[in-house]
């Protein structure tokens, strides 16, 4: 992260304030010491003589190091494959493994194999943060790719933090964060939402209703989407937020239908997903007259709600399976030819895929798989991906991605409409947005 | 004894969704008193007993030693002095024979010698061990008891819990002759300075021990008197043999009946009247 | 299962009623659990194994209480991820608030709340010492609340149960929805600080880690003492019959009620101490599928015995890790089957394995091995 | 006014819903006192029916159809071998009966994962279950979705069937019998162990019929049935344990209650303030809507 946004965004998060804070913490270690000591009585003062106490910085050098003796390199696969997460993340970790066999197969990262250790964490963000803790401390891995969800990913976070780890995050995501140690190799909000709303203004759509799940994703896409509104002259008629994995969606529909906004946008999740558009077609509403601009259908979920339901609507994404290039042929076709035909390809999995040769990319100009020299290298590194040549920034460790508009077909592909042209520089803070600076 | 004390019911009425299982029942029973309840399957004996102990809802009124009971709940009857046992007998299995009888005399343990460990066999216990004769198996789980010796443990248990009316729903039964004498002996005991109801349909042993008796029928005292008295009365007569023959048509035990199974015990008592 | 009885037999058998070599055997027990948490696991295990384990002795804390109320009492304790999570948010409230340092709002509230100041009920836990009674009095003030009604209504059984279960899932929601305050789904997170102690540093974990192991043996202690008092008997004593007690003069309501808050107590002290340990507190710790989970723990090992519910929750849990980093995709079967094994064909738990075999060698008559549970009542 | 008949509607087609997948539990749970947690994964064995049967009957129509009595079928084996193996060893054990239920629906879920795929998967309806019916014309008019009638018509069909099974059939007298009282049914000769089975099947059957109509307006994958389990188990606790007509009216209480609020609010509150109302529900009738009021003594 860029040293220079801790003084100006009021987030101040905690890299940029680290010094001061623990430094103020020490000072205040000494009164709530002889607090916690009376409260917890001997217990606590017992242990805390054989403890150190926190003597600012002095104890963040013990970071596990990553095990590359030998011929092999471990790399962590953290992903959902069991709970209700698994319906998505199953297909990342399977696209994860593709780049790994395929980089295997054409000698490895620094003549070093790949050995991928999967784990799983079981749509729980506690065992998201164990698993983590296990790939960094007892397998060793050079870098950890996966998470899907944000509170996953707010999970782990502090894990690689604090053991100065890597984690390459693939999906799409709020925004509103930057850390040392992951790279985004989903979209930013500006690389998705903010082309997805200049796609709904150009086409005279002007009057919107918001339907996500509760959680930080939709609320967050939300407050930018209500900010941009204010800025462009569009209306928010409504929000709603159904919990995650909620899959009655006969009311909700009901107050769509009563607002006869001229678009919906749609920041549902998972199962809740097929539960809307199923209920939005019997409630009679269309693509032609209300369409649903949806950031978390991709093919893979066109295929489990069924065209049927979704023909006509339309998905922001940076990726589509229908995306042009010789390398998006070449991994559709590799990724059929593994996992069978009837598979179809997504961003988030493009992304995770991604992901690893841009790993790959930045060891290998880093010469070394030391977290640090791997970050110091990643700026500029460029990789031909499905979508297109992506670039990485290094000072916030995200990546320059072209905005997609697509309509989804009869067919379940989903065709592309919109592009914004070029790849749009990574904002996750919105701060090249002058209508945005309130949210943060 | 005033008058005031003893067991005073009045126009008692219990009814389970429109069926009524006591039927405006007036009982009067004098401290000293050992009282049988007799009466056919589903003559509201049972239901009598747990409309005083305040399981089910009753209207009328029940006074004893000149309180209201009814209206009030199960454990505050059981404060007034009031105890009972059941027809199956209810121990805590898996407590030993001390743990239950600790257990009944401790209503009214403050919560600190509730949370502390018992470390003597209280005076009231140990004499309660004495007299039920169990005070070999003291250390052995209630559930390990023969039948019998858990009736004796739950008449130990009224005896510890210090009540002034005992109200025993058929303790005899299942018990052998020498048994039954000994329940007997020791309930005449216990009689003499407390109220002692009994459901019993064991005839034999009714006639060794009842001082008075009273027969129930269709929720309503049908008959009231000495055992001999009772034994005397055509309407009684009538009623239980009404009844056996109602029993020889057909086992139709089925029905929609309120009283817990024991229809052994009427068939034979038809005979012993 | 329950406390071996001395055989009749002997001198004055009064004299045995209470049972010399037990409290013998108990303090060994106490003595070898303390050993091996304070000298071998510290000593064999790596600080990411040790911390795992603290982890595991939270939800063994939450298993002393189940032990009690559910072993113990026959209270089908189905909700305790609600004291789990009042006890772990109290905590974790605190720490957020500390962490972000005096007159700045914890950082989930800078980025997706509005409010520019602490909501009225957040402040509250910037004292330490408000959020140490919190952790605990919260959780067991709720239980009591909660309990006097249901336990008077004599709510019992599955409706008890199901109650149970409603309950956590609505506080679940709840806090989901209540994004900006609470951090919703994501909960409170990246907790760096324990009462002025850095949580990065590894020594510091391992201080957290002592506190919970001293924190279970406390409360493993306590329950031992509840178990075996009379209020421990008469507890028994309701679970096997209510309505009997409630003959003898007492209020079964008030006896439940007792245990209940307890068991609410001792998970929301887990709760309060799980959050150093992992770093985070989410309503995914609240619903009911971790209730559910505390639960099983309890009942692998043997819900009537505390040392068989204590090894039992901790097993289970590392049974998860263990089988889940080993087969990744295929580790809920063997945890279905490892349920179930355990459950339908063993009923005491693995505890009564030990029974079984004390009882051949013995070759004593004993009673019942399986508790009843009272649901036939509520039929 | 249009709004409160609007989403009275509403109300009713969620109840609809809810009273389809507690019907089967109605039987298991309300009549047999198990709690059995695999219950939504029954449902989900249904959905998966109809998955597999568009594969080979291509009319979306047709295969649903075809599906219902498949997945009664499908998943009452599936009911009734889980009471064999497990559920009869456990009926004086309720909670021990959840714990292991619930290990059983952990497995249901992986083999479903390992043999359908972890994403969720799609079948189509038939296009005039897609659509919608319109009650009141007019600006505002008021509508009612046909996948909804479907479901409604489906869930009146199969509670008339029940109850009339139950109170004509020798089976239902049996099942009845049994359930009054064991010990007397068993000494009057009746197989107690065979009308458990047998309960079991016809209460996990009609929860395979759910998953089929719930694949018209849900998704279809591994984890579907845990969210609406407890949703269903809180109908019949509230309607009254064993008491089909509670169950009936509960459903439809709880589903417009659910749909009123949720217009006025939004949906987490609408379900937190449905959940206390519950609870406080128990408070007034610890025993549901309808009790039998029975006099259990001890």
């Amino acid at each position: 992260m860029s040293s220079g946004s801790s003084g100006s965004s009021g987030s101040s998060d905690f890299r940029g304030s680290g010094g001061s804070r623990s430094s103020g913490a020490f000072r205040y270690s000494r009164r709530k010491v002889v607090a916690g000591a009376a409260a917890l009585a001997a217990v606590v003062a017992l242990s805390a003589c054989g403890a150190k106490t926190d003597e600012a910085g002095g104890s963040s050098d013990k970071a596990a190091k990553a095990d590359t003796s030998g011929g092999t390199v471990r790399v962590g696969l953290l992903n959902s494959l069991s709970g209700t997460m698994a319906i998505s993340e199953v297909t990342v970790r399977d696209s994860l493994k593709l780049a790994i066999d395929e980089i295997n197969a054409s000698g490895g990262v620094l003549d070093k194999q790949i050995r991928p250790i999967s784990e799983d964490g079981a749509s729980d963000w506690p065992t998201f943060a164990e698993k983590a803790s296990k790939l960094i401390k007892e397998d060793r891995v050079a870098a950890t790719f996966g998470c899907w969800t944000s509170a996953s990913r707010k999970a782990v976070k502090p894990v690689f933090e604090k053991n100065k780890s890597l984690l390459f995050y693939p999906v799409q995501y709020e925004g509103l964060e930057e850390s040392p140690y992951i790279f985004y190799t989903g979209a930013t909000t500006n690389q998705q939402i903010v082309p997805a709303l200049d796609y709904l203004k150009s086409q005279g759509r002007k009057r919107i209703y918001l339907v996500g799940s509760d959680y930080v994703f939709p609320r967050t896409a939300n407050k930018i989407i209500k900010a941009y509104a204010k800025a462009n002259g569009m209306k928010v008629l409504g929000e709603d937020y159904a919990p995650l994995g909620s899959t009655e969606f006969s009311t909700i529909s009901n107050k769509v239908k009563a607002s006869r906004a001229d678009a919906v946008f749609n920041t549902l999740n998972g199962d809740s997903n097929v539960a809307f558009f199923k209920e939005y077609k019997s409630a009679g509403l269309t693509a032609k007259s209300m369409p649903v601009v949806s950031v978390s259908i991709a093919e893979e979920e066109v295929k489990s709600i069924g065209s049927q339901y979704l023909a006509g609507q339309l998905t922001a994404w940076n990726y589509y399976q229908t995306t042009e290039g010789d390398a998006n042929e070449r991994f559709v076709k590799a990724y059929k030819d593994k996992y069978g035909q009837d598979k179809p390809t997504s961003d988030p999995m493009e992304a995770a895929y991604t992901s690893v040769y841009l790993w790959k990319a930045m060891v290998e100009k880093a010469g070394s798989f030391d977290p640090e020299k791997v970050r110091a290298a990643s700026d500029g590194i460029t990789f031909e991906a499905p979508e297109g040549r992506v670039t990485v920034d290094g000072a916030s460790q995200h990546i320059h991605k072209t905005a997609r508009i697509g309509r989804i077909g009869t067919d379940g592909l989903i065709e592309q409409v919109w592009d914004s042209g070029e790849a749009i520089k990574p904002d996750p803070y919105l701060k090249g947005y002058p209508w945005a600076s309130g949210l943060s | 004894m005033t008058e005031l004390s003893g067991l005073r019911v009045r126009g008692l009425r219990v009814s389970f969704d429109g069926f009524t299982a006591v039927d405006g029942v007036d009982l009067d029973v004098r401290p000293g008193d050992l009282r049988f309840l007799i009466g056919p399957n589903g003559a509201g004996k049972t239901t009598l007993v747990d409309a005083v102990t305040g399981l089910v809802r009753a209207s009328g009124s029940v006074r004893f030693e000149g309180t209201e009971l009814l209206g009030r709940s199960v454990h505050r009857i059981a404060r007034s002095g009031i105890g009972r046992t059941f027809q199956t007998a209810t121990v805590f299995e898996e407590l030993t024979v001390l743990q239950n009888l600790d257990i009944a005399a401790g209503a009214a343990r403050g919560p600190l010698t509730m949370l502390r460990r018992r470390r003597s066999v209280p005076e009231p216990v140990a004499r309660a061990l004495e007299t039920i004769g169990l005070t070999e198996r003291s250390g052995s789980p209630a559930g390990t008891l023969a039948h019998g010796q858990k009736q004796w443990l739950e008449i130990g248990m009224l005896l510890v819990q210090d009540v002034r009316l005992l109200l025993l729903d058929e303790p005899v039964a299942g018990m052998s002759h020498d048994e039954r004498q000994a329940t007997g002996e020791l309930l005449r005991r216990i009689s003499a300075e407390r109220t002692v109801v009994v459901i019993e349909h064991d005839m034999d042993f009714m006639r060794s021990f009842a001082r008075s008796v009273s027969v129930l029928h269709a929720g309503r005292v049908l008959s009231e008197g000495t055992v001999a008295e009772v034994q005397s009365d055509p309407r009684v007569q009538e009623v239980y043999l009404g009844h056996a023959a109602v029993q020889d048509a057909g086992p139709t035990a089925a029905g929609p009946h309120p009283e817990h199974a024991g229809g052994a015990h009427a068939g034979s008592a038809v005979q012993e009247v | 299962m329950t406390e071996p009885t001395s055989a009749p037999g002997k001198g004055n058998p009064l004299k045995r009623a209470v049972p010399a070599g037990r409290s013998a055997r108990a303090a060994a027990g106490f003595a070898a659990a303390a050993l091996a948490l304070f000298a071998l696991a510290p000593l064999a295990l790596s600080d990411f194994r040790l911390g795992l384990l603290a982890k595991y002795l939270c939800t063994a804390m939450v298993a002393v209480g189940i032990c009690l109320a559910w072993g113990r009492g026959g209270l089908l304790t189905l909700g305790q991820g609600v004291f789990f999570g009042l006890g772990g948010y109290a905590m974790a409230m605190h720490l957020k608030i500390a962490d972000a340092g005096p007159g700045n709002l914890p950082d989930f509230m800078q980025l997706y709340g509005t409010a520019t100041e602490l909501p009225w009920w957040w402040r509250p836990f910037a004292n330490p010492l408000f959020t140490i009674a919190a952790t605990v009095l919260l959780p067991m003030a709720v239980a009591a609340v909660l309990g006097s009604f249901v336990f008077r209504r004599r709510v019992r059984g599955a409706y008890f149960a199901i109650l149970s279960q409603a309950l956590a899932a609505a506080l679940a929601i709840w806090l989901i929805g209540q994004q900006a305050t609470t951090g919703g789904t994501n909960g409170l997170t990246d907790i760096r600080g324990f009462f002025g102690y850095d949580l990065d540093d590894p020594v510091n974990q391992r201080m957290v880690y002592f506190v919970i192991a001293a924190a279970l043996l406390l409360l493993v202690a306590l329950a031992r003492q509840l178990i075996h008092s009379r209020y421990g008997e008469l507890l028994v004593a309701v679970r096997d019959s209510e309505e009997r007690v409630r003959f003898l003069g007492y209020d079964p309501a008030n006896v439940k009620l007792v245990a209940y808050v307890v068991a609410a107590g001792m998970a929301g002290l887990a709760g309060a101490l799980f959050v150093p340990a992992v770093g985070i507190i989410s309503p995914a710790m609240i619903g009911i599928v971790p209730s559910i989970e505390f639960v099983i723990g309890a009942a692998v090992g043997g819900r009537a015995s505390l040392a068989g519910a204590v090894l039992g929750a901790i097993g289970v849990a590392w049974a998860r890790t263990a089988l889940s980093e080993e087969f990744p995709g295929a580790w809920t079967y063997f945890q279905g089957l490892l349920f179930i094994v355990a459950l339908a064909f063993l009923p005491g738990g693995l505890a009564s394995l030990a029974g079984v075999v004390k009882r051949r060698r013995t070759a004593r008559p004993t009673g019942e091995p399986a508790p009843a549970l009272p649901l036939g009542e509520a039929a | 006014m249009t709004v409160i008949l609007g989403q009275t509607f509403t109300g009713v087609s969620i109840g609809a819903v809810l009273l389809l997948i507690a019907l089967g539990l109605s039987l298991t749970f309300g009549q047999m006192n198990v709690i059995n947690m695999a219950h939504g994964e029954f449902i989900m064995a249904g959905a998966y029916t109809t998955y597999v049967l568009q594969k080979s009957v291509s009319d979306a129509g047709l295969s649903l159809l075809v599906a219902l009595p498949v997945a009664f079928l499908v998943a009452g084996a599936l009911g009734a071998l889980l009471e064999w193996l497990l559920i009869r060893r456990l009926y004086l054990r309720p909670l021990d009966t959840l714990l292991v239920t619930w290990g059983v629906s952990l497995m249901l879920q992986q083999l479903a994962r390992d043999v359908f795929g972890a994403p969720n998967v799609q079948t189509r309806a038939p296009e005039l279950l897609t659509g919608h019916i319109t009650v009141v014309g007019g600006a505002d008019p008021l509508t009612f979705a046909n996948s909804r009638l479907f479901i409604l018509t489906l869930a009146v069909a199969a509670v008339v069937a029940l109850s009339l099974t139950l109170r004509l059939t020798p089976l239902g007298r049996r099942i009845r019998g049994v359930v009054q009282n064991r010990d007397l049914a068993e000494v009057s000769g009746i197989s107690t162990e065979r009308v458990d089975r047998t309960a079991f099947f016809i209460g996990s059957g009609l929860a395979g019929v759910a998953g089929v109509a719930l694949t018209l307006v849900g998704p279809i994958g591994p984890t579907m049935g845990t969210n609406i389990i407890i949703d269903a188990f809180l109908v019949i606790v509230v309607g009254g344990i064993g008491r089909l007509r509670g169950t009936v009216i509960v459903a439809f209480v709880l589903g417009i209650m659910q749909s009123v609020l949720e217009y006025s609010t939004t949906v987490s509150v609408a379900k937190v303030l449905v959940l206390v109302a519950i609870v406080a529900f128990l408070q007034w009738r610890p025993q549901g809507l309808y009790t039998l009021r029975t006099r259990s003594l001890v």
